[in-house]
């Protein structure tokens, strides 16, 4: 990464864009006191994978760019040839900022600092009111309801956005045409409500609706495929991340997506056209996500051993996939499921092990350091991976992996490639998700303590989602390139993409 | 042949005692200090409703009796500590009624004792004017040090915590409480409170600190480790301080403390001294040192047919070993955890360790 | 005698002393031939005889005076309790045992008790062989505060809740119950048996608003009684369980004196009944779980102390393990039993004083005292009584039951659900045939069938019992499959893909043209404001130009009527559609009508 | 028996006839038994009789650590009991007659020291022990007796090969004991439960001084958060402040001949390490179970 930044330094005309990089990831700091430097780093990797994604759409004959610097290069200034549409838009947009942009600047400059928001994602600055009115205006403009924020936030967390719970947030959706496709009104629904939970689930729930949407769409006259399509994707994704903020997964087959679209050739037919991208859709499904899942389970079959104590934590489909096949394969272990209030996932998980039937016991997070002593091995799924090594995991993840290392216990982190991405984090704080606190209330059948917490101006609840455990307490991460220790994600993320691109020429 | 008046009180001393003792199997006493004091309390009985001579079956007495209590719920080690202490102040009253002068000396074990081969007393045979007197007053002091130890504790508040600080703690101690509130009079500081299912003491202590005006966010029990890297200081209750410095303190401690090792936070404990427990308990697995109360309130009974697969448990206590504890704050002040062994000396007889 | 403890529980003090009836006799043989030797209330769950959890648990719901009433020898029951700590000065209630050899039903007991009236107030009526740790206390307020609201209200049935196929349900107790909502009054009581079939009175549904008919909960017969109960019992001699009681008071609800029985569900606290061996069976299990927490093993048991240990494993002072013996997870051993070495014990209960081989295998086996169990034997889910002796190289499969004193082996295979004892079978089968567990071919096998030094003859009970197999199934609770159903990814994704529509697959032609129509007309109906009755004109027009069925006019209204508002703008106009449309669906069958209201709430608070 | 050979002679038939006793204890008979036979006119001259006898002591080819801390403790024991008596004969009486209850005293701390030890052993606990040690036989003895089932790897501990003499022993006890190389320590420590040790000499610090490895074994068990107890009988307490292995003496290091005839030290092996406190969870002496914090107490309690 760091190579990859000299070389933007030295390279002329990102000067600026880097430059306005710096500054707002440092701007972006200030809310979270500390670790500029290590931030503005991870800011700037940011930059780079956002003008890339920017970079990917805009251009077209311009084959296999993706991460490569020089390609880079290209893609900042090949925004002449853009459709009257897209300039529009983005003419519009620069307005809102105007301030922000000097007078006389060329069209790529213009272009990063439209994407300045993006730089930070503006779910990482809801603390920046001016930030939000953009944030709101654009969503206005796509007619997506807006959330209505908690009159109550952790103070901790200002940063981030933490929104009262609605009884239905598409109340508000207009019943026009042009509006939300009715395949994302419900997902947004079951996103909000964590009907679908799990970045696996999440992510194929998303590419099934995108597929719906493909479906749905005809070319209008005069207009191309590859760009009226993304602009008519553009408005329910951000639609989905005000419903529940986008996992890695989903940023991460967007992006994908985003690239086929936009290399598809202006004259391929619409059938043709939707064709092909409902098998890149396919495609995606099958080896990003299904054959990912079981090349990790044949490898880390190899690591359960006859006997094992194995403790998991909170619910993925991953380990429950490996721990079956491990059964299937004769080994005999027992699992111990940890589980962590107040959404109880595990429970759930717990169901579907007992149904494989997989010898289970079952606690509270509370009682791991109980269990951790005949434990042999701890397994459990990642929502990310950050290319700092830090796994972006359900919140305990990192408290069961700590209680695990005191008792050297090893760690098993068992994450598909696709969940991978570039952004850096060093403490849960910098980018999380805020569940709905009222969920902390309710504790069963006893009188509740918290029922009237909201009476009281001085008390909060917090009730997080992510939690990020650093590489330290982690022994190994089972993806299906293979057993990777969890420093070399950076590695894994640029063999990734020269693959990507390798795979598109 | 006893007068009836004696066998009346004698049976009612026994009533009660078992009485006591059925609550602590169905779990009703609350708190350990509650523990305490009703333990202290019937021991009084003992000593002035039954019939002895001697300070030696005094000891007698009350080991048989204080044994029975214990027997009832291992786990609560307060009643065993307080016999023991009862037993400590009977030696200590017996000595100085014999010899005069009230200190008995050191009674621990010591090479320079070995050396210098002088015995302690060790019949208490002699029988001793108004003994029971001496004693029961004695006891009486001891009981109003019981009670104030809260406030010793609570008083200590400003020592520890400084303005704007961010302090984690976990369940529902009583003498934390106090403390935190006693330091929220003079000071502003942020408290975040792990609501330490499946009983949650934890958010009963957030909404009484949030009525004290103590800025408190509750968090689960997962997110200690994410949040730590922002607390200045824990500070926790406990349930016992084992011999070796070690805590037997509320579910899921163990994971704070390990969280807060991590990020070099200070874990600051606040015990009251008839928390001392002579004995060592080192392991989860060693007898009577959990307390695992039904799994119904980690798995619901009516969850049906999984439940003849899965094993659910439901452990009441954690153990956290001494390298993690920073500071204890007890009511005669600050410890280091590598201390309490000279604190236990001084409360406890050595040959009142093993009772039975 | 007077009740004791006065001074300790003041808290729990009523205006006048709580008593409980414990009926220490089930009255059937379900648990012959075991319960020839011992009465059922004495047999040990986890080394501890069930009476004792009974008791226990009363006594901590504060009740201060207990009368034991037992009828099948009663004696033991007697002398058992004169011998326990209930009996020395310091317990805290008092306990009093009836010997009623002549009563062959709870009937007799109730109307005994009402002839010496023994009850003052209300009281609890228990059956001697619950396992319980419910907190009594405001279930009786609860009853008691009713009791001021109605004077007619005399019972509260105390039940819990347990959904079906869960492990501690058992087939005969099986139960539906129609209850009022708000109340909780019972309206409907009946035993489901095997019966496919229910029938509720009509009136239960007609007389009163908000009705719960819950087949979700197990009756552990342990109920709050006012005085006037045994009276009844002795009013209608007909009367001969409790059953009967209930349904004759929900009977006579019609009559003149209207009596009101409520049911008060418990969720948290744990109640169960070892009515028969499987439910022997799941009780232990739950025992050992320490679902009756604080009644478990190490707090049940004073004076001979048991350590708990990891995977609920309880072993007493002075258990001998041999070297490399395995004991894994919920067992209970009790004290002076030595284990052999490679000896592997699981799920299982081991008595006091028993002695267990090298390279034995027990699995979910009930071992009592003094039981001898030689090397290389192999027991499985059976129950072994005092006294019983197991040779070498013995195999005990499922289902077995050795009563007292029998002998076994060596080198013998006992088939699945043999039942076994010591003596030859005198014939006193009075009514035993009637209710007894088993049924085994009435021929009477050699004794040397068992081995060589066995003392054991082949126990015939009656053929009756109505579905042996899935009794003997569940009574050692072998493969349970749960059936729920899960949405892994696949199905979320098949639900996803599943369009917002209702119809989920594209109707033929001339129907979809029919749509456009409908729906081209619709919106004109509305931007011009046409009266409804015209709309619905025009409608059936259509409907029979383009003949198109009741049914899919209805359905695709429906869709109309939700994809209506998608095209046109603005949000408040669905009122102004639903004014149109109201006559519109009027015009459907009822039926229909209420669907596509309900829809159309539904779909407008999505 | 002024003269150095009976002293040496009695000293070795002491540890020849009953090797069950420690060399410290055999030291402090022997010192006894000097002042037994032997007149005095003043304490002075006394006094200086017995430092000649220890240095004496001191060049035997034994574990100097033990002897050194037996000695010392004796002289202490003198000058604590030095009672101003008109005639010296008396004192010297007295003297002895404490001395043998003293000794007395001793002879029965090992069994102490089991007693409150072994609860520290669970049922199937797996055991790691360095070299032979006759407390943790002691312990281990007590353990089994209790119905304990553990088994045990003890390190073969070079030079001497003293862990191959102590797995016999414990075999015959019928413990199941693995004898393990020196090198393995890391290797077997993560099957382990707790490091049992015993000490030559228990140092002020709360550290120990032990046979040669004890330190590679608590780093170890500190890196796996191994508990790591040490059973030492309170005489062996040693009136020293060793910083690092460098800064421990090199009497205690070396045998007496190598010191003498050897021209090079760094080329001998040592025969001892220096375990800093840091690394004992705690200390199972006759006094109680006690942190090494409260070692440096003790011995403050009896020297200042």
């Amino acid at each position: 990464m760091y190579l990859s930044l000299q070389k933007k330094l030295q390279s002329g005309e990102n000067m600026a864009a880097h430059n306005d990089g710096v500054t707002a990831s440092i701007g972006a700091c200030k809310e979270t006191d500390k670790k500029i430097p290590s931030k503005s780093k991870g800011d700037n990797e940011k930059i780079q994978a956002v003008k890339e994604s920017g970079g990917k759409h805009t251009q077209k004959q311009k084959k296999g760019d993706s991460k490569t610097d020089k390609m880079e290069k290209q893609s900042s200034d090949s925004s002449q040839q853009k459709s009257k549409s897209e300039l529009r838009r983005e003419r519009r947009e620069k307005q809102e900022e105007q301030r922000a942009i000097k007078a006389n600047k060329k069209a790529e400059s213009e272009k990063t600092t439209k994407k300045e928001p993006v730089r930070v994602p503006p779910t990482m600055k809801a603390d920046d009111a001016e930030m939000q009115k953009r944030v709101a205006k654009k969503l206005e403009k796509q007619q997506i309801p807006q959330r209505t924020v908690v009159q109550r936030k952790v103070r901790l967390f200002n940063h981030l956005h933490q929104y009262e719970r609605e009884l239905s947030l598409t109340q508000s959706v207009p019943f026009s045409c042009g509006g939300i496709h009715p395949a994302i009104i419900k997902l947004g629904v079951q996103y909000a409500d964590r009907i679908i939970t799990g970045s696996n689930a999440r992510c194929i729930a998303l590419m099934l609706a995108l597929k719906k949407i493909i479906e749905d769409y005809t070319t209008p006259p005069q207009k191309e495929l590859s760009r009226d399509l993304e602009a008519k994707i553009k408005p329910h994704i951000s639609f989905l991340s005000q419903c529940r903020p986008m996992s890695v997964s989903m940023g991460n087959a967007i992006k994908y997506l985003k690239w086929h679209i936009s290399h598809i050739p202006r004259e391929m037919s619409d059938s043709e056209a939707k064709q092909q991208l409902y098998d890149c859709i396919e495609n995606f499904f099958n080896e990003k996500i299904m054959l990912a899942a079981k090349a990790i389970s044949l490898l880390a079959c190899e690591k359960i051993a006859d006997g094992d104590v194995i403790v998991v934590y909170s619910c993925s489909s991953l380990i429950r996939k490996v721990l079956s096949d491990a059964l299937a394969q004769g080994k005999s272990f027992r699992v111990i499921v940890v589980d962590g209030r107040p959404r109880l996932e595990a429970k759930e998980f717990l169901r579907r092990l007992v149904k494989d039937g997989i010898k289970c016991s079952y606690v509270l997070i509370n009682a791991a350091s109980y269990v951790m002593q005949e434990a042999t091995k701890v397994l459990f799924g990642a929502h990310a991976l950050l290319a700092n090594g830090y796994v972006l995991s359900r919140v305990g993840s990192s408290l069961i992996a700590l209680i695990a290392k005191s008792y050297n216990v090893p760690v098993l982190v068992c994450c598909e490639t696709y969940k991978f991405c570039e952004r850096v984090q060093t403490d849960s704080f910098v980018f999380n998700e805020l569940d709905d606190p009222d969920y902390l209330v309710d504790i069963g059948s006893k009188p509740a303590y918290l029922c009237d917490w909201r009476d009281y101006s001085s008390l909060t609840l917090l009730n997080l989602i992510f939690d990020v455990t650093p590489p330290e307490l982690i022994s190994v991460v089972i993806t299906e390139l293979g057993l990777v220790p969890c420093t070399s994600v950076p590695v894994v993320l640029r063999m990734q993409q020269s693959i990507i691109s390798e795979g598109q020429s | 042949m006893m007068p009836t008046g004696e066998i009346e009180r004698k049976e009612d001393l026994d009533e009660r005692i078992e009485s006591f003792i059925a609550e602590l199997k169905q779990g009703t006493v609350q708190g350990t200090y509650n523990v305490a004091y009703r333990t202290v309390s019937l021991l009084v009985r003992v000593i002035s409703q039954t019939k002895w001579n001697t300070a030696k079956e005094l000891i007698e007495i009350v080991r048989r009796e204080g044994l029975k209590m214990m027997r009832a719920q291992p786990s609560e080690t307060s009643v065993g500590n307080m016999v023991r202490r009862v037993l400590k102040i009977i030696r200590e009253e017996y000595a100085s009624a014999l010899k005069g002068n009230s200190e008995e000396g050191d009674p621990q074990e010591s090479l320079h004792k070995m050396l210098l081969s002088e015995g302690q007393i060790d019949d208490y045979s002699q029988p001793v004017a108004n003994l029971k007197a001496a004693v029961i007053e004695a006891i009486g002091e001891f009981n109003r040090e019981l009670e104030t130890s809260g406030d010793n504790i609570a008083a200590q508040a400003l020592e520890h915590i400084h303005s704007n600080e961010v302090i984690m703690t976990a369940g529902k101690s009583r003498t934390v409480e106090s403390f935190l509130k006693n330091a929220a009079r003079k000071r502003k500081f942020q408290v975040i409170v792990v609501e330490s299912a499946p009983f949650y003491q934890g958010q009963e202590l957030a909404v009484s600190l949030a009525k004290a005006g103590i800025e408190t966010t509750v968090i689960n029990d997962a997110a200690v480790f994410a949040i730590m890297s922002r607390v200045n200081k824990v500070i926790i209750g406990t349930h016992t301080v084992m011999a070796n410095g070690g805590l037997k303190a509320i579910n899921g401690s163990h994971a704070i403390a390990l969280a807060a090792k991590h990020h070099s936070v200070p874990l600051i404990v606040c015990t009251a001294m008839f928390k001392l427990s002579p004995q060592n308990m080192c392991s989860y697995d060693a007898d009577a040192f959990n307390k695992f109360v039904s799994p119904n309130d980690v798995l619901k009974f009516s969850e049906g047919e999984i439940l003849s697969k899965v094993q659910v448990f439901n452990p009441v206590f954690d153990f956290v070993p001494a390298e993690l504890v920073t500071l204890y704050v007890s009511n005669i002040g600050g410890n280091a955890p590598s201390y309490v062994y000279r604190l236990l000396s001084e409360l406890y007889h050595p040959d009142d360790h093993e009772l039975s | 005698m007077a009740p004791k403890g006065k001074g300790n529980r003041v808290d729990l003090k009523q205006e006048d002393v709580l008593q409980a009836v414990v009926i220490a006799d089930s009255f059937n043989h379900r648990f012959s031939p075991i319960t020839e030797r011992k009465p059922r209330t004495l047999l040990p769950v986890a080394n501890v005889p069930i009476l004792e959890y009974t008791l226990e648990f009363l006594c901590a719901a504060g009740v201060q005076e207990i009368f034991i009433f037992c009828c099948h020898l009663g004696d033991q029951v007697r002398t058992y309790i004169q011998n326990s700590k209930w009996c020395n000065s310091t317990s805290p209630c008092s306990v009093s045992v009836v010997l009623l050899m002549e009563a062959i039903s709870m009937g007799d007991v109730l109307r005994e008790i009402d002839g010496r009236s023994l009850v003052k107030s209300d009281f609890i009526l228990v059956s001697g062989d619950v396992i319980a740790n419910i907190k009594l206390d405001q279930i009786l307020q609860e009853h008691k505060r009713r009791k001021e609201k109605d004077k007619s209200f005399i019972m509260t049935m105390i039940m819990k809740e347990a959904p079906p196929g869960h492990r501690s349900r058992c087939k005969e107790e099986d139960i539906t119950v129609a209850v009022e909502k708000e109340t909780n009054r019972v309206l409907h009581y009946q035993k489901v048996g095997h019966e496919r079939k229910l029938d509720f009175p009509k009136d239960v549904f007609t007389d009163h608003k908000a009705v719960m008919i819950r087949y979700d909960l197990l009756d552990c017969q342990v109920s709050i009684c006012s005085p006037i109960v045994p009276q009844m019992f002795k009013d209608n001699f007909d009367y001969l369980t409790r059953d009967d009681f209930v349904r004759g008071i929900l009977i006579n609800d019609k009559e003149v004196m209207v009596n009101t029985i409520h049911v008060s569900v418990i969720d948290d606290e744990y109640a169960a009944r070892v009515s028969n061996l499987n439910m022997y069976d799941a009780v232990s299990r739950d025992v050992i779980c320490r679902w009756t927490y604080p009644f478990v093993p190490e707090n049940c048991t004073d004076y001979d102390c048991i350590s708990y240990g990891r995977h609920n494993v309880y072993l007493s002072k002075d258990v001998t393990l041999a070297r490399g013996c395995i004991v894994e997870e919920n067992v209970v051993i009790g004290s002076r039993t030595c284990l052999g070495s490679n000896t592997f014990i699981s799920q299982s209960v081991i008595g006091k004083g028993c002695k267990i081989g090298e390279n034995v295998k027990i699995t979910g086996a009930y071992i009592w005292d003094n039981v001898t169990i030689e090397d290389n034997c192999e027991v499985e889910m059976s129950v072994l009584c005092n006294n019983v002796t197991v040779y070498a190289n013995v195999n005990i499969q499922p289902g077995c039951v050795l009563s007292w004193d029998v002998s076994v082996g060596p080198d013998v295979k006992l088939p699945q659900r043999t039942f076994l004892i010591s003596h030859p079978l005198e014939d006193e089968g009075d009514f035993r045939d009637s209710f007894s567990e088993e049924e085994e071919p009435k021929v009477s096998k050699p004794t040397a069938e068992y081995g060589a030094k066995s003392k054991a003859f082949p126990y015939q009970g009656g053929a009756n019992s109505d579905d042996e197999e899935d009794l003997v199934q569940d009574m050692w609770s072998l493969a349970i499959q749960s059936d729920e159903d899960d949405d892994d990814i696949s199905s979320i994704a098949s639900d996803v893909s599943a369009d917002i529509s209702p119809s989920g697959s594209p109707p033929p032609d001339d129907v979809k043209l029919f749509y456009s129509e409908m729906m081209a007309t619709m919106t004109r109906a509305m931007e011009e404001n046409h009266s409804a009755d015209n709309l619905i004109l025009e409608i059936n027009s259509l409907k029979l130009a383009y003949d198109i069925g009741f049914r899919e006019l209805n359905m695709l209204l429906i869709k109309a009527l939700l994809d209506l508002p998608f095209r046109n703008e603005a949000a408040e106009e669905h009122t102004k559609i639903m004014s149109v449309l109201q006559p519109v669906s009027l015009q459907m069958s009822s039926s229909y009508q209420i669907i596509l209201l309900g829809m159309y709430e539904k779909w407008h608070f999505v | 028996m002024k003269n150095v050979e009976d002293i040496m002679n009695y000293f070795t038939k002491l540890s020849t006839t009953s090797p069950e006793i420690s060399v410290a204890v055999a030291a402090i008979k022997t010192l006894l038994h000097f002042l037994e036979v032997n007149k005095f006119e003043t304490l002075s001259e006394m006094r200086a009789c017995l430092k000649e006898t220890i240095s004496v002591l001191t060049k035997t080819d034994n574990s100097v650590t033990s002897i050194s801390s037996g000695c010392e403790l004796f002289l202490r024991f003198i000058t604590l009991t030095s009672l101003d008596h008109p005639n010296f004969e008396e004192c010297q009486k007295i003297l002895v007659e404490r001395g043998n209850l003293f000794l007395r005293k001793v002879s029965m701390s090992r069994q102490k020291i089991a007693r409150s030890a072994h609860q520290f052993i669970r049922d199937g606990a797996t055991i790691l022990t360095h070299s032979r040690s006759r407390v943790v036989l002691e312990v281990l003895k007590e353990a089994a007796k209790a119905k304990k089932r553990f088994n045990v790897y003890i390190t073969e501990s070079l030079p001497d090969k003293s862990g191959h003499q102590a797995c016999e022993e414990m075999e015959q006890l019928g413990i199941p004991t693995t004898l393990v190389l020196d090198a393995s320590v890391g290797y077997v420590m993560e099957k382990v439960d707790i490091v049992l040790v015993g000490a030559e000499g228990v140092v002020e610090s709360g550290g120990i001084v032990n046979k040669i490895g004890t330190y590679t074994m608590a780093i170890s068990a500190k890196a796996m958060n191994k508990p790591f107890y040490v059973v030492a009988e309170s005489f062996k307490f040693v009136r020293l402040y060793p910083l690092n292995q460098q800064d421990l003496p090199n009497q205690f290091k070396y045998q007496a001949s190598v010191l003498k005839n050897s021209s090079d030290l760094s080329k001998e092996h040592p025969l001892v390490d220096y375990t800093p406190p840091s690394y004992i969870t705690l200390l199972f002496t006759d006094l109680g179970v006690l942190t090494p914090s409260a070692v440096s107490d003790e011995l403050i309690k009896l020297y200042c």
